[in-house]
């Protein structure tokens, strides 16, 4: 039901200036044609794309970037050192463009970065951002968020929801902060004509038959496939690149790292794989996960079980991203049947 | 309103220079025994051969900000080894061609010969590379991550 | 692991350090560099005080590494290494920085430019030490035979001097008899006396020798090989022949220039003082009354600019010859400056002037002119002290022309990689420090063909090699300098890119036997025969193969420091 | 005659009858009509899951590295790109020759799926099956068969593919293929980039080059990236450090295009792996390209000879002096 009160819609042609207005006062991120569609800081509402069905990096870089200086440090006379802390998100920001998988996954970072341990750098950038959603109704053969009991055609994990319907988008607000940015930039929206919700039904007809896996119970048919040489017939074709682990909006592992430069230097953060060898290797030259095997079961067990674990969560949004992107065509889809059907089992 | 003036700190460009023990080494040893005065800008780095510099070294001084790296070693036919000056030369034609490519000027990475005897060409050399590449300004690629 | 404790140790080299660079400031920044436990200046870090400084600094501050900021590798790098090993650190944990001759001799001029050049230099060589590592020298036999290449007065004083110490010696002299230029000259000076005495009862030592394997003519084709162990392939007489030596003394002396100039050539009175010595050796010299010698043709001119020093004696000698035999000639020597160095030497030119010998000064700038179509009829000069051109009678002209190197030096140093210098001659090790030493171990030069040199200095050098030479010799044992290629079996994966690469087929790919590898195809180096250029190292793609002393992690630390990363 | 998937199932399914093999390294379907996926046999058995049509970009040649211990022969398919990388791993021992069975086919090209649904305007999920006739693929959509000139929608390595066919072979099945119509101007591509002025130049690769994610795909799917242990994975010394700004992506590239130097075949795998796009065979070329034009070298053709940059001849240019 499209909520009266905090609904209204935007004609297309609006929408660019809407944008440029956004940019002069967030930093706006939006999705950017540039060697693909990915999500990057625009300056201007000219720059963002809208075609896409979702970009090839997920927006979590904005969040969690690739790199992050946590602080830097510098000598000071007294033989000792001084601590300045990393850049911190200073201003708003707006992630416009993000799709309802995506919004979804910040959720499950949720968990990670404001657990038990907060995550200043990670939370102090979700705090300053609103998240403008757009609406799936064009999803990928790759796609399967229903899976995770996603409706790509929702706003549940937006601060605001654009969905397209023709000539006009539909916005809703489904938070307080979305409600505020609405209302700050209330010229350009207009109030709903009463078609709306007519249209939004007819365009989810394109949703349908979209692939949804049943993974109530993949955290328990997983588990006695620790070891199993399952995991040895996906292992033999996977090159142990990152692609998987860096596309995925859920990926969030990290290394840290120092620059020692002779006047100070900086300690960063950044991404890591668990893909990778060096992943768990020990200072001793020991390596719990020494072949891609075991790493490819690691992932694996990470997303379907471990995190479930502590969380009752899956760590996968069904993005198909890992799915589209490998270059061997390793299907998370079809492992996800052979658990679920019993056919990955030990032999 | 007063002008405010720039205040513009000359730009030294820092070069590294590998040089071999028994050419390079030895003509940069003759050019002080023989105080030719020089720029100050170019390190030097004994190897024992020129052929003991890999591209990967040469590239990570860039990357890491340094204006320029030379390799110095003895004339073709002229190596201490016979042949590792040879090796070095198609390295650095591919390299210096590569790098070109990437959009970094061909003077930031040179190979030169200098024989023992060649001390007025060692400081002949250091002034040119100083020169050319005071003349291009910073390198443009070099981080200190 | 030990954690590093580096000393660095700044060498004043009493001013020509502390002239230009601020060495205090120098010693104060080595002091706040990552691992330094000490630092201090030296006034002469390689004079005995300072070396009992470091001996010294080694034990009070437990010192693992040691740099020393001061002059070059090339000549006091065993120095100090062997400081460090007489004070039970391994010599290999020893770095040079180079702050003379790569630093205050060359910017004289920029004492601030320059001491900070230094302190960079300085930090480049701690970051390398840290990373060094203690290594054992590979020992290698030596083979108890010599190769002098050169039959002349230097090369068969060497031969002789190592055969009569009982080493096995190759003599190899292109000409097909013993004595080389000696054989030409006429007189010796300052004794006057006839060569042939000298060379005559040296050739028969020679040859008498049961250790001198005399090779004439022959000329060097090929030597491979490093100190002690030399293969080398001679031609003699159209016929190839092979040895083994432990040594190589080079002595092939220097040829006359031919000038052309004063109408040498053309004219046919027109000689030079080798021309005339022989003349003068056959009895033919022929009637004379109006002599002119001139001196420094082709020589000290901007194309040769180095003064060969014998011509003068050589024309003072032959000008009281030419007196001697017709009192009553006018001989004239034309110089630009006379070379009589040594008492002896100023005794004996004093005597030709006594002897009616008439001397005058002429400058390049406005050198002696001939006068005469198919003959010299006379010399015109500008006489310096008179101020005033003169015009001499001539009838015969003599011309002292300067030694220039061989033409076959070019070859014979790419055979044996030794250099030659500037001018074409042959280039020592170093000009006071080892002046009869090539850089490459275990070969040696002596003679003209390092320097215009006279018989004494031949003879002299000849020894001074043969002495140097004997030394492995009569060791029997070299060591190789620890800077030979390692395989990490482990990460190989026995491409064999770097036995490609190796230029002295050291390297073989080889079943592993180490455990945990067993049949593993990897690179294996053989330390007898690696050289330690470091070619494989560039080339490995993994970096599998290290060169000790020049590893990637020494290298790119160095590169990462003068950069500011630590 | 070109290869059918029914004539590589059946030539397969014999080798594993007669001996020959052991083990087998082919393609099948993947997760949809528009993807093929390595597929590893152990017997004749399932041969009927091989594949063989344009979409079979896969350099499988790689895999080789991971069946060096195995009891009997490995069989594999190839390529004519990828019997050249074969090549290369011989040259540099990382496989045994008399170990690998090669099944030659001789290649029409490879489709380029992003520019196929492009020419098309179809979304993936409408493609049905995608297959070679002559200088045109065929493509069955739901709807019917759509006719597909190939030089709209090779990939950019097949438009200067010089070597369809298979240098190396212990059986070739299909007729081979000399050359392709459509190649003729080589390096295009490079020549345009080494016309840009230096300016250009940097703009043009610090804009690609800040793109990259480094997750390594381009290094892990290469044939003659092979490694056991990558410089770049190395504690000790750190060539490259973990962060992700330009400098280091340059160090990261420009090392990676030089230890393909001499080695790469232009298979064109770096850059179908790359997620974000970045022209990798724009850099690899440029190394091709000047390796051939100094020194006479195209990798991957013979395994007698010696890679260009572990030799030298004493006329070799010489632009340094």
């Amino acid at each position: 039901m499209v909520s009266q009160a905090k609904s209204k819609i935007i004609e297309k042609s609006r929408l660019t200036e809407l944008l440029d207005k956004l940019a002069q006062g967030y930093d706006l991120i939006g999705p950017v044609q540039a060697n693909g569609v990915s999500f990057r800081r625009v300056e201007s509402g000219s720059e963002v794309t809208l075609d896409y069905i979702n970009s090839v990096l997920s927006p979590k870089n904005a969040f969690f970037p690739q790199t992050e200086t946590l602080f830097r440090f510098s000598r000071d006379d007294n033989q000792g050192f001084r601590i300045e802390p990393g850049a911190e998100a200073d201003r708003e920001q707006v992630i416009f463009g993000i799709r309802p998988c995506d919004a979804r996954s910040l959720r499950l970072m949720d968990i990670v970065f404001n657990g038990q341990y907060k995550d200043s750098y990670y939370l102090n950038r979700r705090e300053k951002t609103s998240l403008i959603g757009l609406a799936c109704f064009n999803p990928d053969e790759t796609c399967f968020c229903p899976t995770f009991g996603i409706d790509p055609a929702s706003g549940e994990d937006v601060d605001i929801l654009f969905s397209d319907i023709g000539d006009r988008y539909l916005v809703e607000a489904s938070t307080d902060k979305g409600a505020a940015l609405l209302d700050r930039f209330a010229k350009f929206f207009a109030e709903l004509r009463g078609d709306e919700e007519q249209l939004r039904e007819a365009r989810k007809a394109g949703l349908a038959g979209m692939k949804k896996l049943d993974v109530s119970a993949i955290a328990d048919k997983i588990a006695p496939l620790y070891g199993s040489n399952y995991w040895e017939s996906i292992s033999l074709k996977c090159l142990g690149c990152g692609i998987c682990t860096y596309l995925c909006p859920t990926c969030h592992c990290f290394d840290i790292a120092d620059v020692n430069l002779d006047e100070g230097g900086e300690r960063f953060r950044c991404w890591d794989s668990c893909m990778f060898p060096e992943f768990t290797l020990m200072a001793s030259g020991e390596n719990p996960r020494p072949n891609r095997k075991t790493r490819i079961q690691q992932r694996f067990f990470h997303k379907l079980k471990y995190f479930h674990d502590r969380s009752a969560e899956l760590a996968c949004v069904g993005c198909g991203r890992c799915l589209r992107y490998c270059p061997v065509n390793i299907d998370i889809t079809q492992i996800i049947e052979d658990v679920i059907s019993g056919k990955a089992r030990n032999e | 309103m007063p002008d405010t003036k720039e205040v513009q700190t000359e730009f030294k460009p820092k070069i590294l220079a590998f040089c071999c023990n028994w050419c390079a080494y030895a003509g940069a040893d003759l050019a002080g025994v023989s105080r030719f005065q020089m720029p100050t800008n170019v390190r030097v780095i004994r190897v024992m051969c020129s052929g003991r510099v890999p591209p990967e070294l040469v590239i990570r001084a860039l990357a890491n900000g340094l204006d320029g790296v030379m390799i110095l070693g003895c004339h073709p036919g002229d190596c201490h080894y016979s042949e590792g000056n040879y090796l070095t030369r198609r390295r650095a034609h591919v390299l210096k061609r590569l790098l070109e490519y990437i959009g970094i000027e061909p003077e930031r990475f040179q190979l030169r010969w200098v024989s023992a005897a060649e001390g007025a060409k060692f400081s002949a050399v250091v002034k040119e590379a100083a020169d050319k590449i005071t003349a291009l300004g910073p390198n443009r690629w070099g981080d200190k991550r | 692991m030990v954690a590093p404790r580096i000393g660095v140790f700044v060498c004043h080299c009493g001013t020509n350090i502390a002239g230009i660079v601020n060495v205090p400031e120098v010693v104060e920044y080595a002091r706040g560099l990552p691992y330094v436990v000490h630092a201090e200046a030296n006034l002469y870090t390689c004079s005995e005080e300072g070396i009992s400084s470091i001996k010294h600094a080694i034990k009070e501050y437990d010192l693992n590494r040691v740099v020393v900021a001061s002059c070059t590798p090339r000549t006091h790098q065993p120095l100090f290494r062997n400081a460090c090993a007489d004070a039970g650190l391994n010599p290999y944990l020893f770095e040079f920085v180079n702050i003379r001759e790569h630093c205050s001799w060359v910017h004289m001029r920029n004492h601030q430019e320059a001491t900070e050049k230094a302190k960079e230099l300085v930090k480049m060589g701690v970051a390398k030490a840290r990373w060094l590592e203690a290594q054992e020298e590979f020992e290698s036999g030596v083979y108890p035979a010599a190769m002098v290449i050169g039959g002349g007065v230097a090369g068969m004083s060497a031969a002789l001097n190592l055969a009569n110490q009982g080493f096995e010696v190759h003599l190899v002299e292109k000409e097909p008899k013993l004595g080389g230029r000696l054989l030409k000259l006429n007189r010796l000076f300052p004794i006057n006396k006839d060569p042939s005495e000298l060379v005559e009862s040296v050739v028969k030592a020679v040859e008498g020798h049961s250790k001198i394997r005399l090779h004439m003519p022959a000329v060097v084709k090929a030597a491979s090989g490093y100190i002690g162990n030399f293969d080398v392939s001679i031609d003699e007489d159209g016929q190839e022949t092979s040895f083994k030596v432990g040594v190589i003394i080079v002595a092939t002396g220097a040829q006359v220039l031919e000038p052309k100039l004063y109408g040498y050539g053309k004219l046919d009175n027109v000689l030079t003082q080798l021309g005339l010595e022989q003349r003068l050796k056959d009895g033919e010299v022929g009637e004379f009354q109006n002599v002119v010698m001139i001196n420094c043709v082709g020589a000290r001119i901007a194309e040769r600019p180095y003064c060969s020093r014998l011509c003068c004696m050589t024309a003072i000698k032959n000008a009281a010859l030419m007196k001697e035999i017709n009192p009553k000639a006018n001989v004239y020597v034309l110089h630009r400056d006379l070379m009589t160095y040594g008492v002896e030497f100023e005794e004996y030119y004093r005597k030709a002037k006594e002897a009616g010998v008439r001397f005058i000064r002429y400058t390049l700038s406005n050198p002696p002119k001939v006068v005469g179509r198919k003959r010299v009829k006379a010399v015109k000069v500008y006489d310096e002290l008179m101020d005033m051109e003169v015009e001499l009678p001539c009838d015969l002209l003599v011309l002292a022309t300067p030694l220039i190197p061989n033409d076959d030096n070019a070859e014979l140093s790419k055979i044996l990689k030794v250099p030659i210098g500037d001018g074409g001659f042959f280039l020592e090790a170093h000009v006071k420090l080892r002046p009869v030493e090539f850089a490459m171990d275990g070969i040696y030069v002596a003679g003209s063909c390092r320097w215009p040199a006279d018989i004494r200095e031949s003879i002299t050098q000849g020894y001074a090699a043969a002495s140097e030479a004997v030394i492995p010799l009569r060791r029997g044992l070299v060591k190789v300098e620890a800077i030979t290629a390692t395989v990490d079996p482990k990460i190989c994966k026995g491409c064999g890119i770097c036995a490609l690469v190796c230029p002295f087929d050291a390297i073989e790919l080889k079943e592993s036997k180490i455990r945990g590898l067993e049949g593993k195809i990897v690179s294996e180096v053989n330390a007898a025969l690696c050289k330690g250029c470091g070619l494989c190292a560039a080339a490995c793609p993994n970096r599998a193969i290290q060169q000790r002393g020049f590893t990637d992690m020494q290298l790119l630390s160095m590169v990462n420091a003068l950069s500011g990363k630590r | 005659m070109k290869a059918t998937s029914e004539e590589v199932q059946t030539s397969v399914k014999k080798l594993f009858e007669d001996g020959s093999i052991g083990h087998f390294i082919g393609y099948e379907t993947g997760s949809d009509s528009l993807h093929v996926t390595p597929c590893f046999l152990k017997s004749g058995q399932a041969a009927s899951r091989l594949v063989w049509n344009p979409l079979c970009a896969n350099n499988l040649s790689k895999y080789l590295l991971d069946f060096k211990k195995v009891e009997g022969k490995v069989g594999i398919m190839v390529k004519g790109c990828d019997s050249r990388s074969v090549v290369e791993l011989l040259k540099e021992n990382q496989i045994d020759r008399d170990k690998v069975f090669i099944v030659g086919i001789p290649c029409g090209g490879i489709v380029d799926t992003e520019k196929l649904l492009a020419v098309l305007g179809i979304s993936p999920g409408e493609v049905v099956a995608v297959d070679d006739d002559g200088d045109a693929f065929l493509i069955t959509i739901r709807e019917g068969t759509r006719r597909v000139q190939k030089e709209q929608v090779l990939r950019g390595e097949c438009l200067a593919c010089r070597y369809p066919t298979s240098v190396i072979y212990d059986v070739l099945l299909g007729e081979a293929v000399s050359s392709l119509p459509w190649v003729n101007n080589d390096y295009i591509r490079v020549k345009e980039l080494e016309a840009l002025s230096l300016a250009e130049k940097e703009r043009y690769w610090k804009r690609e080059l800040s793109q990259c994610i480094r997750c390594y795909a381009c290094r892990n799917i290469c044939p003659v990236c092979n490694c056991p242990e990558c410089i770049f994975d190395k504690k000790a010394p750190r060539w490259l450090s973990k962060a992700n700004d330009v400098s280091e992506n340059l160090v990261y590239h420009l090392v990676r295009a030089f230890h393909v130097a001499g080695k790469c075949v232009d298979c064109g795998e770096c850059e179908r792996a790359c997620p974000m796009n970045i022209p990798l065979r724009s850099l690899n070329k440029k190394v091709e390209k000047d390796l051939l034009e100094l020194f006479g070298y195209t990798a991957g053709i013979d395994v007698e000879q010696q890679p260009p940059l572990t030799t030298y001849q004493v006329g070799d240019l010489d632009e340094f002096l």
